[in-house]
């Protein structure tokens, strides 16, 4: 009887989600008859105004951290809660690593990798305006060479190269650093987070230095990203 | 294109299936990783174009892909990353306090 | 213009201040007597009014009516304020403050809005005074509480019903929800079927706390039957059905406090019947025996309570201390029974005579002889155990000077009442037409008193009898049965399965998305 | 109107500096903490006095191309509630948490960055983003404890409130997808001519994620695990904000994209007051069975939200006043009762109802503040409770709801049987020698503030009534709010 | 030729994924997600979003990832 019962209530949840299924098919059905081509004056605005508006070629980063800042500044509080909440979980104690120890042919290639890891994360952050990258994955790059640190040596060594303490003062900082840059339009006379308005000079539109804020934008956020998701990680590996 | 619409329909209500179903505490968070995939992939749908270029404005143009839901997919991504991480270090909790991952044998709460 | 409900509220605010215990005397004294003279000099017609959100509000009418109801319970809060005041802690005091003073304020209220707040005040008030008396109160306190917010809260759903049928508040007869406000005013009045409460209680509850809560309880439900629903000529019915069962219940009882409170059943019932006649006469006639049962049932309660605080129980037999070692009250427990059973020139015959002359139908005034006949036989009982029985109770306890004062001063006021009754006709500017002291209605009066000597003395077996098993049947114990079973069945779902709550989660979706999609 | 922005600013930057101050610095947190609590106490009180007329914010100067930040009265409440209860919160945990207080602060101040930027922002994407700050810092506070209970709960609620999560997500991004936007002013101007099927299975979908996080039966589940074994302060906030937070995104989103005409005829309005009425029926059931107060006090929340998801359904003037009230009422009253018990968990590490006996005795005024609340927030005048009550079964009446106007008192009946044994019980004698740590007066002041506001806001409820009744024009016609949005 | 590729990718990340859910082994899921996300990054840069594409890589088929196989090494221990 039980196992009657049991085959009955995997066919209510099997009937409850192909349901579901149908009406979001239906839902999708209506809205891709409705009209293709509906007119998207925001998106049309910004292809076209973008890059003068902004002097950022890569419109993901000029929506991201000048039409959009608001946002960023909200993901950026998330990663740090995120970062905030494992490291408060996770008391300060000795670490366990994984079982295996590394052959050293391993340690010496992630010794070759880390400068290249360097430069790809400097690069993607500087260059986040002009080509796809930008500050968030610059900064998920940096935190790499801390987990792959962890990874083949031990937490212990990975937190003697950059220490806890100085892990998380590198977020705080990025998070400040960001709001501080979001009020520098409030001094200069404009808006919280004003960039493009704000006359602080787009510059010529490609070059690294242009696109106003943009680029220090970029290196906040991926000061915190970086710092962040190290945090993560470390937190959860140091959980016993 | 209209097929992918589809997968996104597959793959929200696979994942809500695992949610509401496994009984494994990491199964469920796998559901929570499928269901934000899904919905990145629902946001770059709905900014793509036929034919258009990426939104990097270096070179001539003449169809660009929506770059609004692009930006909405970074944050989402990183949003559902933290969750994703605070879940998991959750489990790990869980799982030192009531040494198992079943999701039924978890329930000193009741009432 | 202080009215003296406000009175009563500041004196229980003011013993919030750290003073001096001593202090307490005299704050109770002069709000108590101010009271009384403000409430004297009241001018009938005078109203204040007061913008309170959308409405207008007459939180201070006064009329004839309500002045005579103010005046009694200005007395009676006098009377009992001095009588316990010895007794009860500073807490309790508060407590007997703010319950007088919203009994007061529902007097003089001009509108359903200040009634509601005020008679809610009062549940409030008297429920927390039960439960913090004493030890053995908590579940009779619990019990009060929810059974009086049970009532007026259906007083407020007949206010709603009748605001959204005549868009006003004013305190008029009601239009709609009649039958709300007529189980509110049941419950407050302790009618047949939602009487449980009242034995419970006022057996249980300390004396002093027995005594504030009889005075007002159920005579604010008379009084706001009077004004709310009054001439429904079918409750007289009910009235009388309700006063036979308060007689027959009282009969069997073996606690003089329970018996006391289905004495109160069977007087209420007097009053049901006089409001339900509707004329002026039997309005005034109801209120006239309001007025003289406070007085006779506070001293009756005032005596058994010196009882219990001398010997410190209410069985019967304790009672046989009166005419050993309390003279006094003695004394007064006699008035009081001449009174209650409208013996002439006693007080409650005035106002028996008044409801009957106002009824014309035969059943009703047959009733009515039975109702009294019944009176005076259950508190032939109460004679019997205190003056002719013998006995051999000691004192414990001396009764304490300001419990005698208060007893005293209703005694004297029952003494006048009864001998002269227009006093409180002129005094209150009513004017009803009867001779009270012509052969017609002397004999009428005395007679079913003569009756119950007779049968006392025939039955007197049965009569004075113990009874081991009391009748006792609680329905609203079963309804909150069922709603702690309802509970307990829905909290063994929850059993801490997050698939369960996230399965039900899904459910509801679905649930929505059908619903709105068809 | 540079102080609306600064309303959520300065919460997140106290937060970033709170993290260095907790490495580097540790001497400065306590006036940190404090002087910043201080100051957005005057910032809020600023944002608010100029609330209405509505004002609008420009983020980043860019008008309609960015995202905008509003405040409008139904906001204003929101940032009240915020007023009224942060500082006292504040006080209160400065003394409550006898260790580790800087992550909790951190944590706080957070949540209520987010609860404030969910309040302010009119952007629909924003509004999720801020969701998501305030859900998962909450989180991380009512796991605190770190006990087995509070992670557990923590992670029931986690995972139940990312389910509704995804649900506003998709539904935004569909939004996006049909309106080419996220500005709430334009979305309802582009939602004119969308065909009715779809936008009513959009609002499902809103309304479902929303719903779980209001904690609506059968969706409730999550809420008393969370609140068993957490911080009892932080208890305050999420009744008082967190879930109240939902129901504005909700209504919000509700009232201004879709309109109330939309809501009438897709019989939203309907399915809310009966869903509201179903609510508190179960919940004062399942209430009455707990011997957690904690847990008493969630589902009793449950069951005020839904007397608040009454008021605001029934789509009148007088109901949206109503509900607004009651929202105002019971962050006071809830906040009352758990500042109470936790007072009590303070002194003697009581949460159970049988520990608790005979305190009454012990802490005469405090049990009388307890005795206030519970009153009020049963609904017996004159306490707030009364009044916002009586405002919603006035509009239910009036709007033709009659069977939930007579539910919502035989509720008040209801809950009178649960709080009344919960007073019983502290008055009953307890003839056994506690252990008694004495609390001090800052623990003390922020409860006898709250219980003041009880008493103050039933004598006079015309002084937050002056904010509230502007709510409905700009809520109950969306034409307003969408003018003033888009003419700047 | 792109539309071809384009629809076995998605075929593929629906079989992942469902493989993912219904393999009994934990750790099958988890050597799986990888794998997931490499094919929804192949798929965002056909829908011309390389921003996302690098996101997601370095995200859902990185560190996602990794977080998983810590906590399987640390609950299965």
């Amino acid at each position: 009887m039980s196992r009657l019962n049991e085959v009955f209530k995997k066919l209510y949840k099997i009937g409850l989600v192909v349901t579901f299924a149908y009406f979001l098919l239906f839902l999708f059905y209506d809205i891709h008859n409705l009209d293709n081509n509906r007119k998207r004056y925001l998106s049309a605005h910004y292809i076209s105004e973008g890059v003068q508006e902004t002097g950022a070629i890569n419109l993901v980063a000029s929506v991201l951290y000048d039409y959009r800042a608001f946002d960023t500044l909200g993901e950026a509080t998330m990663i740090l809660t995120a970062a905030t909440v494992l490291a408060f979980l996770v008391p300060i104690s000795k670490a366990t690593t994984f079982g295996t120890t590394f052959k050293s042919i391993v340690k010496q290639t992630v010794k070759l990798i880390l400068p290249y890891l360097a430069v790809l994360g400097t690069y993607l952050i500087l260059f986040g305006h002009v080509s796809p990258g930008g500050g968030f994955v610059g900064g998920v790059v940096l935190s790499i060479i801390a987990i792959l640190l962890t990874i083949t040596y031990s937490v212990e060594f990975s937190e003697y190269i950059v220490k806890p303490d100085q892990k998380k003062l590198v977020e705080d900082i990025g998070a400040i650093g960001f709001v501080l840059l979001g009020l520098l339009g409030v001094f200069t006379g404009s808006n919280f987070l004003a960039n493009g308005q704000a006359y602080f000079g787009t510059g010529n539109a490609g070059e690294v230095f242009s696109a106003g804020l943009i680029p220090f934008i970029n290196v906040m956020i991926g000061l915190k990203v970086g710092a962040g998701l190290a945090i993560i990680f470390n937190s959860l590996i140091k959980e016993k | 294109m209209e097929i992918a619409y589809v997968a996104v329909i597959i793959l929200f209500c696979l994942g809500i299936y695992t949610i509401i179903t496994k009984k494994n505490l990491i199964k469920i968070v796998f559901g929570v990783t499928i269901v934000e995939s899904s919905l990145i992939l629902l946001l770059m749908l709905v900014g793509y174009k036929p034919d258009g270029t990426a939104p990097i404005l270096d070179k001539e143009y003449e169809i660009v892909v929506d770059p609004i839901p692009q930006a909405l997919a970074l944050t989402t991504v990183v949003i559902g990353g933290s969750v994703t991480a605070v879940m998991l270090v959750m489990v790990i909790k869980i799982h030192r306090r009531y040494r198992t991952l079943n999701i039924d044998e978890i329930r000193k709460l009741r009432g | 213009m202080i009215t003296p409900g406000f009175l009563y509220l500041t004196g229980a605010l003011l013993l919030f201040l750290p003073l001096h215990e001593r202090i307490k005397y005299i704050i109770s004294f002069l709000i108590t007597t101010g009271a009384l003279i403000v409430t004297f000099y009241l001018i009938p017609g005078y109203s204040l009014q007061l913008d309170f959100l959308n409405y207008t509000l007459v939180p201070f009418k006064v009329d004839s009516i309500s002045k005579l109801t103010g005046l009694i319970f200005a007395v009676a809060g006098l009377a009992a304020v001095s009588y316990s005041v010895n007794i009860c802690s500073l807490p309790n005091l508060r407590l007997i403050f703010v319950f007088i003073g919203s009994a007061l304020t529902v007097v003089f209220s001009g509108d359903l809005f200040t009634l509601y707040i005020f008679w809610e005040l009062m549940t409030i008030s008297s429920s927390f005074l039960i439960i913090m008396a004493s030890d053995f109160t908590k579940k009779t306190g619990y019990y009060y509480f929810l059974m009086h917010v049970a009532g007026s809260l259906s007083l407020l759903w007949g206010i709603f019903l009748q605001y959204s049928a005549t868009g006003s508040l004013s305190l008029n007869a009601m239009e709609a929800g009649i039958p709300f406000v007529l189980i509110a005013i049941a419950v407050k009045l302790a009618f047949v079927g939602f009487h449980t409460w009242m034995p419970l209680t006022y057996s249980k509850a300390p004396f002093y706390v027995a005594v504030v809560l009889s005075i007002y309880t159920t005579k604010v439900g008379v009084y706001v039957m009077a004004r709310l629903a009054s001439g429904i000529n079918i409750l007289a019915y009910a009235g009388l059905i309700s006063a036979l069962f308060g007689i027959v219940m009282a009969l069997r009882q073996n606690q003089v406090r329970k018996l006391l409170s289905y004495s109160i059943i069977t007087q209420v019932g007097y009053m049901i019947i006089g409001i339900s006649i509707g004329t002026f006469e039997g309005t005034s006639g109801a209120m006239f025996h309001l007025v003289n049962h406070i007085l006779y049932k506070t001293v009756l309660f005032m005596a058994v309570g010196v009882v219990i605080y001398t010997t410190g129980k209410d069985e019967f037999d304790n009672l046989g201390i009166m005419r050993k070692k309390l003279p006094l009250t003695s004394i007064a427990t006699l008035v009081a029974i001449m009174g209650i059973s409208g013996v002439p020139f006693f007080n409650g015959y005035m106002s028996k005579t008044i409801i009957k002359d106002a009824l014309h139908e035969p059943l009703l005034k047959l009733g009515l002889d039975l109702m009294s006949f019944g009176t005076s036989l259950m508190f032939l009982k109460l004679i019997y155990y205190a003056f002719i029985k013998n006995s051999s109770m000691n004192l414990v306890k001396k009764p304490t000077i300001s419990m005698q004062l208060g007893m005293g001063l209703l005694t004297v006021m029952m003494l006048l009442i009864g001998i002269h009754p227009y006093l409180l006709e002129n005094l209150t500017n009513i004017h009803v037409d009867i001779n009270y002291f012509d052969k017609k209605h002397m004999i009428s009066g005395i007679k079913p008193f003569l009756w119950s000597i007779a049968i006392f003395i025939l039955f007197n077996k049965y009569v004075v009898k113990n009874y081991e098993r009391l009748l006792y049947f609680d329905i609203y114990r079963k309804m909150g049965k069922l709603f702690v079973t309802t509970g307990y069945v829905l909290s063994n779902y929850h059993d801490g399965k997050l698939n369960k709550y996230l399965l039900w989660a899904t459910t509801t979706l679905i649930t929505l998305l059908l619903l709105l999609m068809f | 109107m540079e102080a609306a922005v600064w309303v959520i600013i300065l919460p997140l930057l106290t937060a970033f500096f709170l993290g260095i101050s907790k490495l580097y610095f540790k001497r400065i947190f306590f006036y940190l903490v404090t002087g910043s609590a201080i100051i957005y106490l005057y910032i809020l009180i600023i944002v608010i006095t100029h609330s209405y007329p509505p004002k609008v914010y420009s983020i980043g100067d860019w008008g309609l191309l960015g995202i905008n930040v509003m405040v409008d009265p139904f906001s204003g409440l929101f940032l009240l509630m915020i007023a009224i209860l942060f500082l006292p919160f504040i006080i209160f945990s400065m003394k409550y948490n006898k260790f580790l207080k800087h992550d909790y602060f951190i944590f706080a101040y957070l949540m209520v960055a987010g609860i404030s930027g969910m309040v302010l922002t009119t952007d629909l994407f924003n509004l999720y983003v801020f969701m998501e700050v305030s859900t998962l810092s909450s989180c991380a506070l009512s796991l605190y404890k770190k006990t087995d209970r509070g992670i557990e709960g923590t992670f029931k609620y986690l995972i139940m409130s990312t389910l509704g999560s995804f649900f506003i997500l998709l539904a935004t991004i569909l939004t996006y997808y049909l309106t080419g936007t996220l500005n709430m002013a334009e979305i309802p101007l582009a939602f004119e001519d969308i065909p009715f099927k779809i936008k009513s299975t959009m609002m499902t979908l809103f309304v479902f994620g929303y719903a779980i996080k209001i904690g609506l039966i059968p969706l409730h589940a999550w809420l008393p695990d969370a609140y068993e074994d957490s911080p009892i302060p932080y208890n305050v906030l999420s009744s008082g904000l967190v879930l109240k937070s939902a129901v504005y995104a909700l209504i919000r989103v509700l009232y201004i994209m879709f309109g109330i005409d939309f809501l009438d005829e897709s019989g939203m309005l309907t399915i809310g007051v009966f869903w509201g009425v179903i609510t508190f029926l179960i919940a004062h059931c399942l209430a009455f069975q707990q011997s957690n107060l904690n847990r008493l006090l969630a589902y009793s929340s449950i069951a005020q939200i839904a007397y608040i998801m009454i008021g605001l359904f029934v789509g009148t003037e007088a109901g949206l006043i109503a509900g607004s009230f009651h929202i105002l009422n019971h962050a006071i009253m809830k906040g009352t009762l758990f500042l109470v018990v936790g007072i009590f968990s303070y002194s003697l590490n009581a949460v159970e109802k049988k520990d608790i006996k005979g305190l009454g005795y012990k802490f005469p005024i405090l049990s009388f503040t307890f005795v206030v609340a519970s009153l009020a927030i049963v609904g017996l005048p004159p306490f707030n409770g009364f009044m916002s009550k009586w405002l919603i079964v006035e509009a239910a009446l009036e709007a033709g709801f009659v069977y939930a106007a007579f539910f919502i008192l035989v509720g008040t009946f209801l809950s009178l049987t649960y709080y009344l044994k919960v007073i019983v019980t502290l008055y009953t004698k307890n003839e056994e020698e506690l252990l008694i740590e004495e609390p001090s007066l800052s623990l003390k002041l922020p409860t006898f503030f709250l219980g003041s506001l009880c008493i103050v806001f039933g004598m006079v409820p015309s002084l937050p009534l002056n904010l509230i009744t502007k709510i409905p024009t700009f809520l109950l016609d969306n034409g307003d709010y969408i003018r003033i949005l888009l003419g700047g | 030729m792109i539309n071809i590729v384009f629809y076995l990718l998605l075929l593929f990340l629906i079989i992942t994924a469902f493989f993912m859910v219904f393999t009994k082994d934990l750790s099958n899921s988890v050597i799986t997600l990888p794998l997931f996300g490499a094919i929804l990054v192949i798929i965002f840069v056909i829908l011309q979003a390389p921003g996302v594409a690098l996101a997601g890589a370095i995200m859902t088929a990185g560190l996602t990832t990794a977080f998983f196989v810590i906590t399987i090494n640390k609950t299965e221990y």
